[in-house]
């Protein structure tokens, strides 16, 4: 029936009540929480999740990206920063809660592009770091040496905590930079590549806007392709309301306006044709 | 015919709807980003979101926020055009077994117009739905919308030109619904559809600046639903001709009770977000009702109360 | 000013409030039933329940409905009277602290004339509210409240009648609400409020009946907030007088939120019901807000989205 | 100050956040929850508090009668129906849950009305019951016999369950009536009296409007006083919304219009003074 239409979206998409079996603080405001979850199955790294929350007035799921899945465990865990009604109740959440999870969405972050690379770097600013760890293991597994891959980690402080730089480690090499300096480069993971003089042959980045725009003007500047997670305020998560546009350089094929949506187009995108 | 011999099935304006249950404009795309989830056969009809004859980009994000039971939406009717609807959406809709209403949009009359003829002798399309509502195109829609007399005049040019019964759709930001409604009728409408987001805003403290790069958008979701209840009832009393009543529609409770204030059926809007299988757990909540409560045919509680 | 030495003071049409926050009339009485709970003397104005020349009895039960994040009312505005209000209701504000506003009613102006001469050289009054909008009076308000030839009209024998400054309260239910807010403002009102409740309905479909006697109430509560806000925006765009801006305030966020909007103060309708103490947290909130942020005097943010 | 005023409410209300420690199903859809509450300080027999829920879409508070208030162990018992979202949500709550309470509100069952009577019924039909117990124990308190009080009480049938009529019998005569004649009498509690050819001197009541009728009818033609308790859905549950009026048959001193506040000059009435 409706096979026949390539533009159909054939997804392994799952919604389903997850239950949580491991809650952590893993920082200043910054939790992990690991759910029981189908979404493991084909999630892959730069993939995300909408997650319900309980409150029965606040109706939008919230996007989260996953940063580990487990495929033989059958579970997913998402690192977050509390900071509104919705992640602050995932932190707060215990043991055995659910919440209502519709996932795996959107396309993650090109692994192919990565083969043959010397230098691959990963590039997490804040809160951007935790979808990088599934794809610092992911990189590993098709092959590539952890000596080719290296994951910049910007954070506030030492202070305010480090997170995930540890199981980063365990992968990749990794360099930290703080804005204090309180450990690692004061600066932004840009400082850090700056300051090191790394010649990276591409980038896989994810964090806040500044950041995104000095990767990708670094990247264009160096004529190596940069992969960037993008944010938007969702409502569908599945590329229906139109909510999570991002400009592009070229017409996309579902919007004809140089529109994209970041929910299902990206998040991750190529930097070169996306205009921030 | 429900399995159990409970006729759920409604006839709009010589269409005959196997359920009253649609999803509202613009929340469900054309069905496929949906269909592996939500079996679109089993939906009276699916709507498409608003067309217009060139490409249009809409407005910058932040389009959305959420508020209290509900959400903003300022998108500005992002769609790829007619050209690539009818090649792709139609295209990909005609292969389901439901009824497809084509949501139309435009800046001026002529793109309404121009919309509409092309759609008018497409086999493909069983009814066309005329968003004159649409609180967030600056041109053109916004007057229609809310001047009786400009609703009446596009009625009748829209009738002119189309061979397929048509669907005004109300916005609710106005004074009388039921003069909005009766100028539909009397510009011939074949059906009206309401009611359309509320125009709202919000703002975020912290930033000092509006949550939408718009500034304003719509508001739908259960927040709005009494203000659509009572206007599906004013409405419904003020013409002859079928109403489809939404706004807030999350269960099959509240799609009765716009069944029982008037509408012929109802459409799902936002809380296909929130739940995707939303409008199947709501045609068979219906069926559920109607003969846990022994009515054989749902043609009875539409209006019922009075 | 507040202990901090930040300016939380707001002047409207000449009188002076300690703080923006009031209450929204109907919703706290004249506080009598609040006052062993609530110190009156920290608000910035107690505006009353409507009162009309006569005692009126109101609609029939059942006259209130839960609604997502709001609720319906139809009370009819009930009220004991201008002679029992000034006796007893006035006597009893006059012992506080705080400015008193009275909402007037009338089914008809020669009614709204007879209470605002009764109280225009009165020293316990502070200003007076006009309440054309109210959606359960089906004599006089309505009309007032949604055209604005109409509402200029009154507010100008209103103006005429009283030595007190004037604020005329508006309904949300019309097309343009800056059209009202210019035809308020030319009738010579020394400020608006706005917004009152939204005209909704519910249904209960078990009984088959309306969950309201009067089948329709007035919505109010948060789910109405983004359409506040926006209307706020709107109408303070539209003039040069203050306005006082509510609908669904919860806390000190959304109370900031309408003053970004527009509004000189702000008052709290139906959470007093959920929370009788709201009006004192979120004037300490704002407080507080205003001394996180470094903000030295309230009048700063007043419209500072813009 | 204020004090001056003798129309105004002084009330020892409280709005808290009260502890749950006891929960119980009584009977089909009948629950019974005891709170740790200072409202217990202060409660007299009829008196209601107004309970919050914990869905922040559901913003009014659901008023239920005080079937209990322990003054020592300050706590109070609510009995109920679970028939909607907040009934529902409290009978499913455990022990140390919080709910917010404001109470105690509302004029209670006169008691001294009751002395020097020989026959005191008290008619409790189905979850009506419940105000009528604490009711039963302050009327013994006073000093009146067991033998003077007779709560008759309906249910629907000893298959749903019948619910504190043994708390019932430890203080007065208990007459029983089911709708379907499992128990006692078949009918109603009003059949019950007239079954017993009952020449009371003085009813209390609480349950159905149907039921509340007939025993002011009935009080009526026996020229004897009856008070009774009645319901209506409610906002603010103080006096101020004006939402939860009965008719009456005089003007009273707040409306003027002869409107009653079933929450502040209630929910306990003279059956003459109301027009039902
Ligand atoms: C594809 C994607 C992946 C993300 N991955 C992560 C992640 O791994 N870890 C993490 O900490 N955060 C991530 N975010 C950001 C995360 O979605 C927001 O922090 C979260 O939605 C805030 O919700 P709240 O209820 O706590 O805040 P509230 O302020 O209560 O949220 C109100 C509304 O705004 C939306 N919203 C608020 N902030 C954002 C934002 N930054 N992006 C999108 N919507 C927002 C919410 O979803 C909700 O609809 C991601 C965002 C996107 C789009
Ligand atoms: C003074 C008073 C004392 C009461 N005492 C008891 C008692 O001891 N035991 C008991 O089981 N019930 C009692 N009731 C009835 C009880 O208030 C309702 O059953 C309850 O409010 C239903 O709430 P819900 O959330 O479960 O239902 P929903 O249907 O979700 O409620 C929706 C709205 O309607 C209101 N509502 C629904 N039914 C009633 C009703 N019968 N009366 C008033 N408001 C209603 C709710 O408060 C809420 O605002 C009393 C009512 C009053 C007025
Ligand atoms: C994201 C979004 C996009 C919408 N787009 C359209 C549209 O293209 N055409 C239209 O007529 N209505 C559109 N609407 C309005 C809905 O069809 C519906 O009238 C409204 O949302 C009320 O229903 P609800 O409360 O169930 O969402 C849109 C609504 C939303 C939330
Ligand atoms: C129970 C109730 C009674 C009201 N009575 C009046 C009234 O007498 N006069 C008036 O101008 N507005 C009246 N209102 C409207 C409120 O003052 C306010 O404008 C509206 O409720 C919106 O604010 P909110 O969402 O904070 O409740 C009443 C509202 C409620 C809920
Ligand atoms: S969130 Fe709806 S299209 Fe992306
Ligand atoms: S519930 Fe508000 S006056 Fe009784």
């Amino acid at each position: 029936m409706a096979d026949s239409f390539s533009f159909c979206y054939s997804r392994d998409m799952i919604n389903e009540k997850a239950r949580i079996i491991k809650s952590e603080r893993l920082a200043d405001q910054v939790f992990s929480t690991v759910f029981e979850s189908r979404v493991a199955e084909t999630a892959y790294p730069g993939q995300f999740v909408m997650v319900g929350t309980k409150s029965d007035s606040r109706l939008l799921r919230r996007p989260i990206s996953i940063c580990e899945a487990d495929r033989e465990k059958g579970t997913i865990r998402l690192v977050y920063r509390a900071v509104g009604y919705g992640t602050k109740e995932l932190s707060q959440a215990e043991n055995g809660d659910s919440f209502d999870i519709l996932g795996p969405l959107g396309n993650g972050f090109p692994l192919d592009e990565a083969q043959d690379k010397k230098q691959i770097i990963l590039t997490g600013g804040g809160i951007g770091a935790p979808p990088l760890l599934q794809l610092a293991r992911a990189l590993r597994r098709t092959g590539i040496g952890k000596e080719s891959v290296t994951a910049i980690l910007g954070y506030r402080s030492m202070k305010s905590g480090l997170f995930l730089n540890e199981e980063f480690a365990a992968e990749v090499n990794v360099i930290l930079a703080t804005d204090d300096g309180s450990i690692g480069t004061r600066g932004t993971v840009m400082d850090a590549i700056k300051e090191r003089d790394l010649k990276p042959d591409i980038i896989y980045a994810c964090g806040p806007l500044p950041m995104l725009k000095a990767v990708r003007d670094f990247a264009a500047d160096s004529f190596i392709p940069a992969f960037i997670s993008l944010e938007e305020k969702m409502a569908c998560g599945m590329g229906v309301c139109l909510g999570c546009m991002v400009k592009t350089s070229k017409k996309d094929s579902h919007s004809r306006v140089n529109n994209a949506r970041i929910c299902t187009e990206g998040p991750v995108f190529n930097a070169e044709e996306v205009v921030l | 015919m429900s399995p159990e011999g409970i006729n759920t099935a409604v006839n709009i304006a010589g269409v005959n709807f196997k359920n009253p249950v649609m999803n509202a404009s613009g929340t469900f795309g054309s069905g496929m980003e949906y269909y592996e989830f939500v079996d679109l056969n089993r939906l009276g009809a699916l709507v498409t979101k608003g067309v217009a004859p060139e490409p249009w980009e809409g407005n910058p994000v932040p389009r959305i926020a959420e508020t209290p039971s509900g959400m903003l939406n300022a998108i500005g009717l992002q769609n790829p055009g007619i050209d690539v609807f009818i090649e792709r959406d139609l295209g990909f809709l005609s292969e389901f077994n439901t009824n497809v209403i084509v949501n139309v949009c435009g800046h001026s009359e002529d793109e309404y117009l121009q919309v509409v003829e092309r759609l008018s002798d497409d086999d493909r399309v069983d009814m066309l739905e005329i968003n004159v509502s649409c609180p967030n195109v600056k041109k053109g829609g916004i007057a229609f919308g809310t001047d009786p007399k400009e609703l009446k005049r596009i009625t009748e040019l829209v009738k002119q030109k189309s061979l397929k019964p048509i669907i005004m759709k109300l916005s609710p930001n106005v004074t009388s619904i039921a003069d909005m409604a009766k100028a539909a009728e009397a510009g011939g409408a074949d059906a009206i559809s309401l009611i359309n987001t509320l125009t709202g805003m919000k703002i975020d403290i912290h930033k000092r600046c509006f949550s939408l790069a718009n500034r304003t958008g719509g508001l739908s979701g259960p927040a709005i639903r009494p203000v659509a209840v009572r206007m599906v009832y004013e409405a419904s009393h003020a013409v002859n001709i079928p109403v489809i009543g939404m706004g807030g529609i999350t269960n099959s409770e509240d799609a009765i009770e716009f069944m029982m204030a008037g509408a012929s059926a109802v459409a799902v809007g936002m809380y296909n977000f929130h739940e995707p299988v939303a409008m199947i757990r709501i045609i068979d909540g219906i069926t559920d009702f109607l003969s846990e409560n022994g009515i054989a045919d749902i043609s009875e509680i539409i209006g019922c109360v009075d």
